[in-house]
């Protein structure tokens, strides 16, 4: 970059050229975990991959998928094949064209063959088989029909045989292509210019690794960066007037998530009792600047086919009607719980910290346990060995099924351990269906069960932030975990 | 002499000060120091709240006393576990040396090679973040920089013609140890100890800021310095109020440590 | 006379007022002569030496009287000046032989100092001259202990490398502030008789410290004897060691170990 | 009455160091000392005087040969006035440590007896509380003795007690010396290298020359009469400021 | 002589042992493992088995460290599970950030310490002196990442003296690398520096009392040359100890630092891996920072043996 101290503009608001002037640099809190687009499980990896990698499909803002290396696909009726057309003209981005081959490999490796048949994408497991049908057309089969498989197909296509290669040499399809990689520092990637469709207005893009939120926000008031992800509302007010803020959500949803199998949090009193005594506007002010969307449920706001704002509502705080509810249940008094969270998320600390406050005015004496990631990660959900826990959750395979399928009695995701019949049957008709109305239906009433059980006291979609050079336009936010560059633009 | 009086002088105030201060803190705080307020969100230093409020409304001042309070807690803690287990180590090794005191002394060594904030990062990364975690992290190691300072202390005294002496009266060995001994090494562990005590503070500082330190809801000075630094530069009251403290005390405790050391040599 | 000493008085400022170490100090020396101070500890001996050199922190120290040195007021002379003095005309010997000499510098750079501050020299004329020097000090295999350091000499030989580093200009004046004290008795004496012996060839004059009446006498030609920073009495050695006038004279002479047996409850004498 | 001799070294030889490194600094040294007795031992620096003393004390374990020290607790008092006193202490304490050790309980008893020994060396009340810091260097030396006596030793090793002390200082000392040996019936092992000051206070004399005893006997003997040729030499160097 | 170098240099390996042993030990009792950080928070169980397998987590822990020891030995330091590369390439870059921060605050600590020391002692108790025991003082009362804090903004926002959040590579030219380290290196530096001037200070001082520079100044030297040709270098004996030893405080403050200025270096990639329980990383990155402790501490002592001839012979 530019790095003359004279200036307060943002290092390349300034140049017209091309050369220099059509690149962007963009900061981010988190270090790539792998380039290997199947591979990868962080979802601040899926974002910036999605500028190099395409599946057949690929995701769209609204939530949905439009086609990408394939041109088009249709699914049978009992919805157990989906049969796809490949797009023609389609190249990587050494040059060669997409071939049945390149895709199939593709598909076969997330289903596992190069992991001893353990599949890379767990929806992959769904899959009996892949068949070509000709040179452009190509069936995938399912064991059971699934209304969401179509989103595991954003699975990246890849050049056959490079998966040894790939996360050192990571050749995609995307609109932009990978030149260089340097851990904890940047990954850098230049416009494609065989893109099969409209293609990046930018010339280059640098991702530069920035952990420090403080590091991140100096960056950007020295000019070093151009854009930054993923700004946490606290540093709002240092970087407004001097860029543009634009507001969005996290895409996952924060909770006190209660232990259903523990008293006294088995008792549904109890936990209405406890969403009666806490107040999440007040949570919302506090830990998010007010720049939080309540959630009511285990849904995000940006799902808007399924997001129902209006169970927000249900619970206004009411410390009478809780401690009513309290004496019901045979705790007049009160009790004591303990909250564990982990340690190094500020805003669930926070929350927690708030919510020990709310929740002591009805008698209920909460303990804080902070405790590390991997502590967090092992007992506490996949140990299940915890009374409540703040934290949040997100859809990691962008699906809504992702968000409600994991309260299903017996799901090895269920880590709150919810039991309850009706939501079961409820959640096995709605993956069932091949109506997607029908579908969104089910799931709203699911969400509905959630809400009415308090199955735990849902907060909030936490508020997130991308600070933008005002040089720069068209960021386009997706319901799901992508940032497409190629949109992005100089004015 | 007369420069190193008010030395110690000046030292021996701000020392009591912030001592008060942090006792202070114990007892009363003029808000209840997790008691958040939406209306007050990083309300600028006034009258009703002369430090300013944190991102969550709450009173600065108070949640620095309380804070200097655990910060204190923290550093005396850490003193005692690690000075006195280095004390034993290192006297019982300096006196009686032989092999014992050369296995000792190469763990030490070993020990040594990690720098001490590096080492609580791996020690507390094993045993999670914590006011009590930290403690006993910075406590253990402190032992062994401890230990060689009290053994070579005790080396240097152990051939003395006073403890010879003492021996020669037929005087128990722990009584030479800590009633002949211990007394004539003060002046040095003391500033050893005053030196201790302000890397304690900077060290949970540190840690702290390395957000392995202590967590919510304890409060410390090193914590609210952490908090604070995202908003340094829009809200630096929230900074300067526990960075004042901690700065001020570790220059009194120096400073006061230096002036006895002189004192005790003159 | 080289040197006329007149009223010196040395003081030290204190809080509860003057300290006074040296009172009314005079004595004359001449050409070499070889003249004793003898006194017990703190008598103001050491004091009254580093005056002469020009030692004293006059900052810390209150120093009046006169000391004339070839007619020059030393007292009156800048410490640049006087260091035109130091090394060169004057010269001292300290009690302390284990620690009056830098651990980490050789023994020869040590010697050849006062050259190189004075002369012009070069390296090569200094080593020549600090050798003949150690070997007027009574230092064997000169050229071998040039390499090396003070840690690998004895005491006595440490003794003599400050001896030969005082001489190596040939100065007018040695001061010898109590050079035996911290040595074994046969390494005394022969310490006396090297310090004798240049007396007798250099005509170096030497102003010679001590505690013991015993030891001046082997050496001195006259005696000042102090006490309690006053001179109480002086005359020739012969006169003073067996007609002192003064009852603390005759003390510090009694104390000297003599082949008398000591008696219980005896008053020794 | 033929008195048990206090101590009896027949043939000993001491060793410092391990293995490889031991070497021996005594060769088989015999001497005898009766209860009553001044024992003086000369010798040039590291001809191993020091080594004797600390053999006779127990402090040096490696010996071998007959080692008899028919005394309670010996004290050592040693050369140096400014190390041999606990600079962290008050006279009184130290004092009063050998009656701690012996389980006087009693405070009052203890500070009585710690200053009728003070009164013995020739120091006052005024002292009992004083810090070594605020005492000059014979009057440390008096302390070192007094503490030496106090604990009811009567066999006392003195390692070059008056070296440091200028000669009037010194000359009150061994004045004190003897005076307290009539008193309490002492016996002292007496290092020093200053043959005048031997003479002046003991019985019999030991010359010691690189870790032997080359010749011992009466002080006026080996005076008027040293058969050895160090010995010869080293009366030769004092003599000569003597006369 | 030789023969203490053998030995000392049989102790350093021992040492080095030593660390090796409680480098592995420590992280392999770390709760947590690496798999939620490769495969997520959602995988599965079999996915988990399989990795630990893959990954020879699985092997007890005698086995796991010396078939680490013998590839540390052979120059294999092993495969970062995060970033899946080799160790020794993920870290070659760190190094090169780290390895300048520390150079350049050694050499900073030295360029400031040294004369300052010498100022202060040689007018001892005149207005230098004084005002720079003060800031001395307060310097060493600032936690460096408060400093860093500081220095960024006076002089990366105010000032734009530097570009906070740049990263500069070496390959972009040293002449601007240095100008870019020279701040994170200031604040690492500073405390240190303050401490190794009061070291100094009274080290000269005392040595200035002893009976040596008497005899100086009884041959004619002036107090400007008995320091430099008498004081200096035995004044010097203690403070180079202190100086190797700072080195294990350099590695310290540059971890935190490196934090504050976000420099990729070894520090940030350390902190990173503990929390993705990147073992292998971790694991190298503490043995070599303890590797360069030690042996500068070797170097130390190497060093104040040839200072001082006393202990040569020892
Ligand atoms: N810096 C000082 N401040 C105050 N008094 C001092 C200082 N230096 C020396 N004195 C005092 O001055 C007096 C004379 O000291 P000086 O060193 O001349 O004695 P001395 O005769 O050489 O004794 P010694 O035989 O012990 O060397 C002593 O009483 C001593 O305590
Ligand atoms: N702790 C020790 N380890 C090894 N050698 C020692 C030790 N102490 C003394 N020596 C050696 O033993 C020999 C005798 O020492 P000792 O102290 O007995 O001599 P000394 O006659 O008392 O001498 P001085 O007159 O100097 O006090 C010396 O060569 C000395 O170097
Ligand atoms: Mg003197
Ligand atoms: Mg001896």
């Amino acid at each position: 970059g530019n790095t003359d101290p004279g200036t307060t503009q943002p290092a390349s608001a300034q140049t017209g050229e091309l050369s220099e002037g059509n690149s962007v640099t963009v900061g981010i809190a988190q270090d790539l975990d792998s380039l290997d687009p199947h591979a990868a499980v962080a979802a601040g990896t899926s974002e910036v991959l999605f500028n190099v990698f395409e599946g057949l499909v690929k995701a769209s803002p609204d939530g949905g998928v439009i086609p990408a290396v394939a041109s088009d696909y249709t699914v049978s009726d009992d919805g157990l094949t989906y049969t796809f057309t490949l797009r023609e003209g389609v190249k990587f981005h050494n040059g060669n064209a997409v071939t049945m081959e390149d895709v199939l490999y593709s598909l076969e490796r997330c289903a596992g063959s190069e992991n001893n048949g353990t599949p890379l994408i767990s929806a992959f497991s769904n899959v009996t088989g892949f068949e070509t049908v000709d040179d452009t057309h190509l069936t995938v089969t399912l064991k059971q029909a699934s209304l969401e498989f179509i989103n595991s197909m954003t699975a990246a296509i890849i050049p056959a045989g490079s998966g040894a290669t790939i996360a050192t040499d990571p050749i995609g399809t995307g609109p932009f292509s990978f030149v260089s990689y340097t851990p904890q520092q940047s990954m850098v990637m230049k416009k494609f210019d065989g893109y099969w469709g409209e293609g990046a207005k930018l010339d280059q893009v640098t991702f530069r690794i920035i952990t420090d939120v403080n590091t991140l926000v100096m960056g950007l008031q020295s000019g070093t960066l151009d854009m930054v992800i993923h700004l946490p509302n606290s540093v709002r007010s240092q970087v407004e007037g001097q860029f543009t803020v634009l507001q969005d959500t996290m895409k996952l949803v924060q909770a006190l998530y209660l232990n259903n199998d523990v008293k006294p949090f088995d008792d549904v009193r109890v936990r209405q009792a406890m969403y009666y005594a806490i107040s999440v506007p007040e949570i919302i002010e506090l830990v998010s600047n007010g720049d939080g969307v309540a959630t009511g449920t285990s849904m995000y706001p940006a799902y808007t086919k399924y997001f129902m704002p209006e169970l927000a509502d249900n619970y206004q705080q009411n410390l009478d009607k809780a401690k009513e509810l309290l004496a019901e249940a045979g705790y007049p008094n009160g009790f004591s719980m303990t909250i564990t969270v982990p340690s190094n998320y500020t805003q669930h600390v926070e929350t927690a910290e708030v919510l020990m406050q709310q929740l002591s005015q009805v008698g209920i004496t909460a303990k804080l346990n902070p405790i590390e990631w991997e502590s967090w990660v092992s007992d506490v959900y996949r140990g299940r060995n915890f009374e409540s826990t703040v934290c949040g959750i997100a859809a990691s395979d962008m699906t809504g099924r992702e968000m409600l399928e994991r309260y299903v009695s017996d799901h090895q995701k269920n880590f709150i351990n919810f039991q309850s019949e009706e939501y079961d049957e409820v959640m096995d008709k709605a993956l069932s269906t091949l109506d997607a109305d029908e579908q969104t239906q089910l799931y709203k009433q699911a969400q509905t069960i959630l809400n009415e059980e308090a199955a735990s006291l849902w907060i909030q979609d936490l508020c997130d932030l991308v600070a933008l050079n005002p040089a720069l336009d068209g960021v386009t936010f997706y319901a799901t975990y992508v940032l497409d560059m190629s949109t992005i633009y100089y004015k | 002499m007369r420069r190193k009086n008010w030395y110690a002088r000046l030292g021996g105030v701000l020392t009591v000060a912030m001592l008060a201060f942090a006792v202070t803190g114990f007892f009363w705080t003029p808000y209840e120091p997790t008691a958040f307020d939406a209306t007050s969100k990083y309300a600028p230093p006034s009258l009703a709240h002369p430090f300013g409020c944190d991102q969550m409304g709450r009173d600065i001042l108070s949640r620095t006393l309380e804070g200097a309070g655990s910060t204190l807690v923290i550093a005396l803690a850490v003193l005692v576990i690690g000075f006195g287990l280095g004390l034993l180590i290192g006297s019982l090794c300096g006196y009686f040396g032989g092999a014992l005191d050369a296995l000792v002394m190469r763990v030490c060594d070993a020990l040594a090679a990690f720098p001490s904030v590096l080492l609580a990062l791996v020690v507390l990364a094993v045993i999670g973040p914590g006011k009590y975690n930290v403690i006993g992290a910075l406590g253990v190691l402190f032992v062994p920089s401890y230990a060689r300072q009290v053994r070579g202390e005790f080396l240097k005294f152990r051939d003395r013609d006073f403890v010879r002496s003492a021996q020669l009266m037929g005087v128990p060995k722990w009584r030479i140890l800590y009633v002949h001994i211990l007394p004539n090494t003060w002046p040095v562990l003391l500033s050893g100890l005053t030196i201790g005590f302000n890397n304690a503070v900077l060290a949970e500082a540190s840690m702290s800021y390395l957000s392995i330190g202590v967590t919510a809801p304890d409060v410390s000075l090193g914590r609210m310095l952490n908090e604070a630094q995202s908003v340094w530069f829009t809200a630096p009251w929230c900074m300067l109020g526990p960075a004042l403290v901690v700065v001020l005390t570790i220059l009194g405790v120096s400073m006061l440590g230096e002036g006895l050391r002189e004192r005790m040599r003159a | 006379m080289m040197l006329e000493i007149n009223h010196l008085n040395i003081a030290f400022p204190h809080a509860q007022g003057h300290f006074e170490a040296v009172k009314d100090f005079s004595l004359t020396v001449e050409e070499g002569q070889v003249i004793g101070i003898v006194g017990e500890s703190g008598s103001g001996k050491s004091m009254t030496a580093h005056a002469i050199m020009g030692l004293l922190d006059r900052k810390q120290v209150q120093v009046s009287g006169s000391i004339c040195f070839d007619g020059v007021e030393l007292l009156d002379l800048s410490r640049s000046q006087m260091r035109a003095y130091q090394g060169k005309e004057l010269s001292i010997i300290f009690q302390e032989p284990m620690t009056s000499l830098n651990p980490t510098m050789k023994i020869g750079p040590q010697v050849e100092e006062a050259l190189r501050i004075h002369t012009k020299m070069s390296p090569k004329e200094r080593k020549a001259r600090a050798l003949e020097a150690m070997a007027l000090a009574g230092l064997p295999q000169a050229e071998a202990l040039y390499h090396q350091y003070p840690h690998q000499l004895s005491g006595g030989m440490r003794q003599r490398v400050m001896i030969a580093a005082a001489l190596v200009l040939r100065p007018r004046l040695l001061i010898a502030d109590e050079p035996t004290t911290a040595l074994d008795v046969t390494i005394q004496a022969q310490i006396l008789d090297t310090l004798k012996e240049i007396n007798r060839k250099e005509g170096i004059a030497i102003l010679f410290i001590s505690h013991d009446l015993g030891v001046i006498r082997a050496l001195c030609h006259h005696v000042v004897v102090m006490q309690q920073g006053k001179i109480v009495e002086a005359g020739d050695v012969e006169q003073v060691f067996y007609h002192p006038q003064q009852s603390y004279t005759r003390r510090l002479i009694a104390s000297r170990p003599t082949r008398t047996k000591l008696k219980a409850g005896g008053s020794h004498g | 009455m033929a008195e048990k001799p206090m101590v009896n070294i027949q043939g000993l030889n001491s060793y410092y160091g391990k293995g490889k490194e031991r070497k021996q600094v005594l060769r088989n040294v015999s001497l005898t000392l009766d209860p009553g007795e001044v024992l003086g031992i000369v010798g040039e620096s590291g001809s191993g005087k020091s080594t004797l003393a600390k053999c006779l004390l127990g402090v040096v374990k490696d010996t071998q040969g007959t080692l008899e020290v028919n005394a309670f607790r010996p004290q050592m008092v040693f050369q140096d006035p400014y190390g041999s006193l606990n600079p962290a202490k008050s006279v009184g304490w130290f004092l009063e440590e050998p009656l701690r050790v012996l389980g006087v309980k009693d405070k009052q008893e203890r500070r009585t007896q710690a200053i009728d020994m003070l009164r013995q060396v020739g120091l006052g009340e005024e002292h009992y509380s004083r810090r070594p810091s605020q005492l000059s260097g014979g009057q440390r030396q008096r302390v070192a003795i007094a503490a030496a006596l106090i604990g009811g030793s009567r066999l006392i090793v003195l390692d070059e007690p008056v070296s440091a002390l200028d000669v009037t200082m010194q000359a009150q000392i061994l004045q004190l010396l003897v005076d307290l040996k009539e008193t309490f019936r002492l016996s002292y092992l007496f290092i020093s290298h200053d043959l005048a000051v031997v003479y002046q206070i003991c019985d019999r004399v030991a010359v010691m020359y690189q870790g032997e005893i080359v010749e011992q006997g009466s002080v006026d003997d080996i005076y008027d009469n040293p058969q050895h040729e160090y010995t010869k030499k080293l009366l030769q160097a004092s003599l000569a400021l003597e006369e | 002589m030789m023969k203490t170098l053998a030995k000392r240099l049989l102790l350093l390996v021992g040492t080095l042992l030593l660390v090796t042993i409680l480098a592995f030990v420590a992280f392999s009792i770390i709760p947590g493992d690496p798999t939620s950080s490769i495969l997520g928070v959602e995988a599965t169980a079999d996915q988990v088995a399989a990795l630990r397998e893959k990954l020879g987590l699985d092997l007890p822990i005698w086995q796991r460290y010396l078939h680490w020891l013998g590839g540390l030995l052979t120059g294999n330091l092993g495969e970062s599970y995060n970033y899946a590369m080799p160790v020794g390439q993920l870290l070659s870059t760190c190094i090169s950030y780290t390895a300048t921060l520390a150079v350049m605050s050694f050499v900073l600590i030295v360029v400031i310490s040294l004369p300052l020391g010498i100022l202060a002692a040689r007018y001892e108790g005149g207005v230098v002196d004084r005002v720079l025991t003060v800031l001395n003082q307060i310097t060493m009362s600032v936690p460096n990442f408060v400093a860093g804090l500081l220095l960024v903004y006076v002089f990366g926002l105010v000032l734009r003296l530097f570009q906070p959040g740049a990263i500069v590579t070496p390959a972009m030219g040293w002449g601007s690398f240095l100008g870019y380290m020279f701040f994170p290196a200031l604040a690492v530096a500073l405390p240190r520096s303050a401490m190794t001037v009061k070291l100094l200070r009274g080290s000269i001082l005392s040595e200035l009392g002893q009976d040596y520079i008497r005899t100086a100044y009884s041959k004619g030297n002036s107090k400007t040359s008995a320091l430099w040709r008498h004081v200096l270098r035995n004044a010097m004996i203690p403070v180079v100890t202190f100086l190797a030893m700072t080195v294990a405080d350099i590695m310290a403050g540059s971890i935190v630092v490196e934090q504050v200025f976000g420099i990729p270096g070894l520090g940030k990639m350390l902190v990173t891996s503990i929390g993705n329980r990147d073992y292998p990383v971790v694991q190298v990155i503490v043995l070599l920072i303890a590797t360069i402790v030690v042996v500068s501490n070797f170097a130390a002592d190497l060093l104040y043996r040839v200072m001082d001839p006393r202990l040569r012979g020892r």
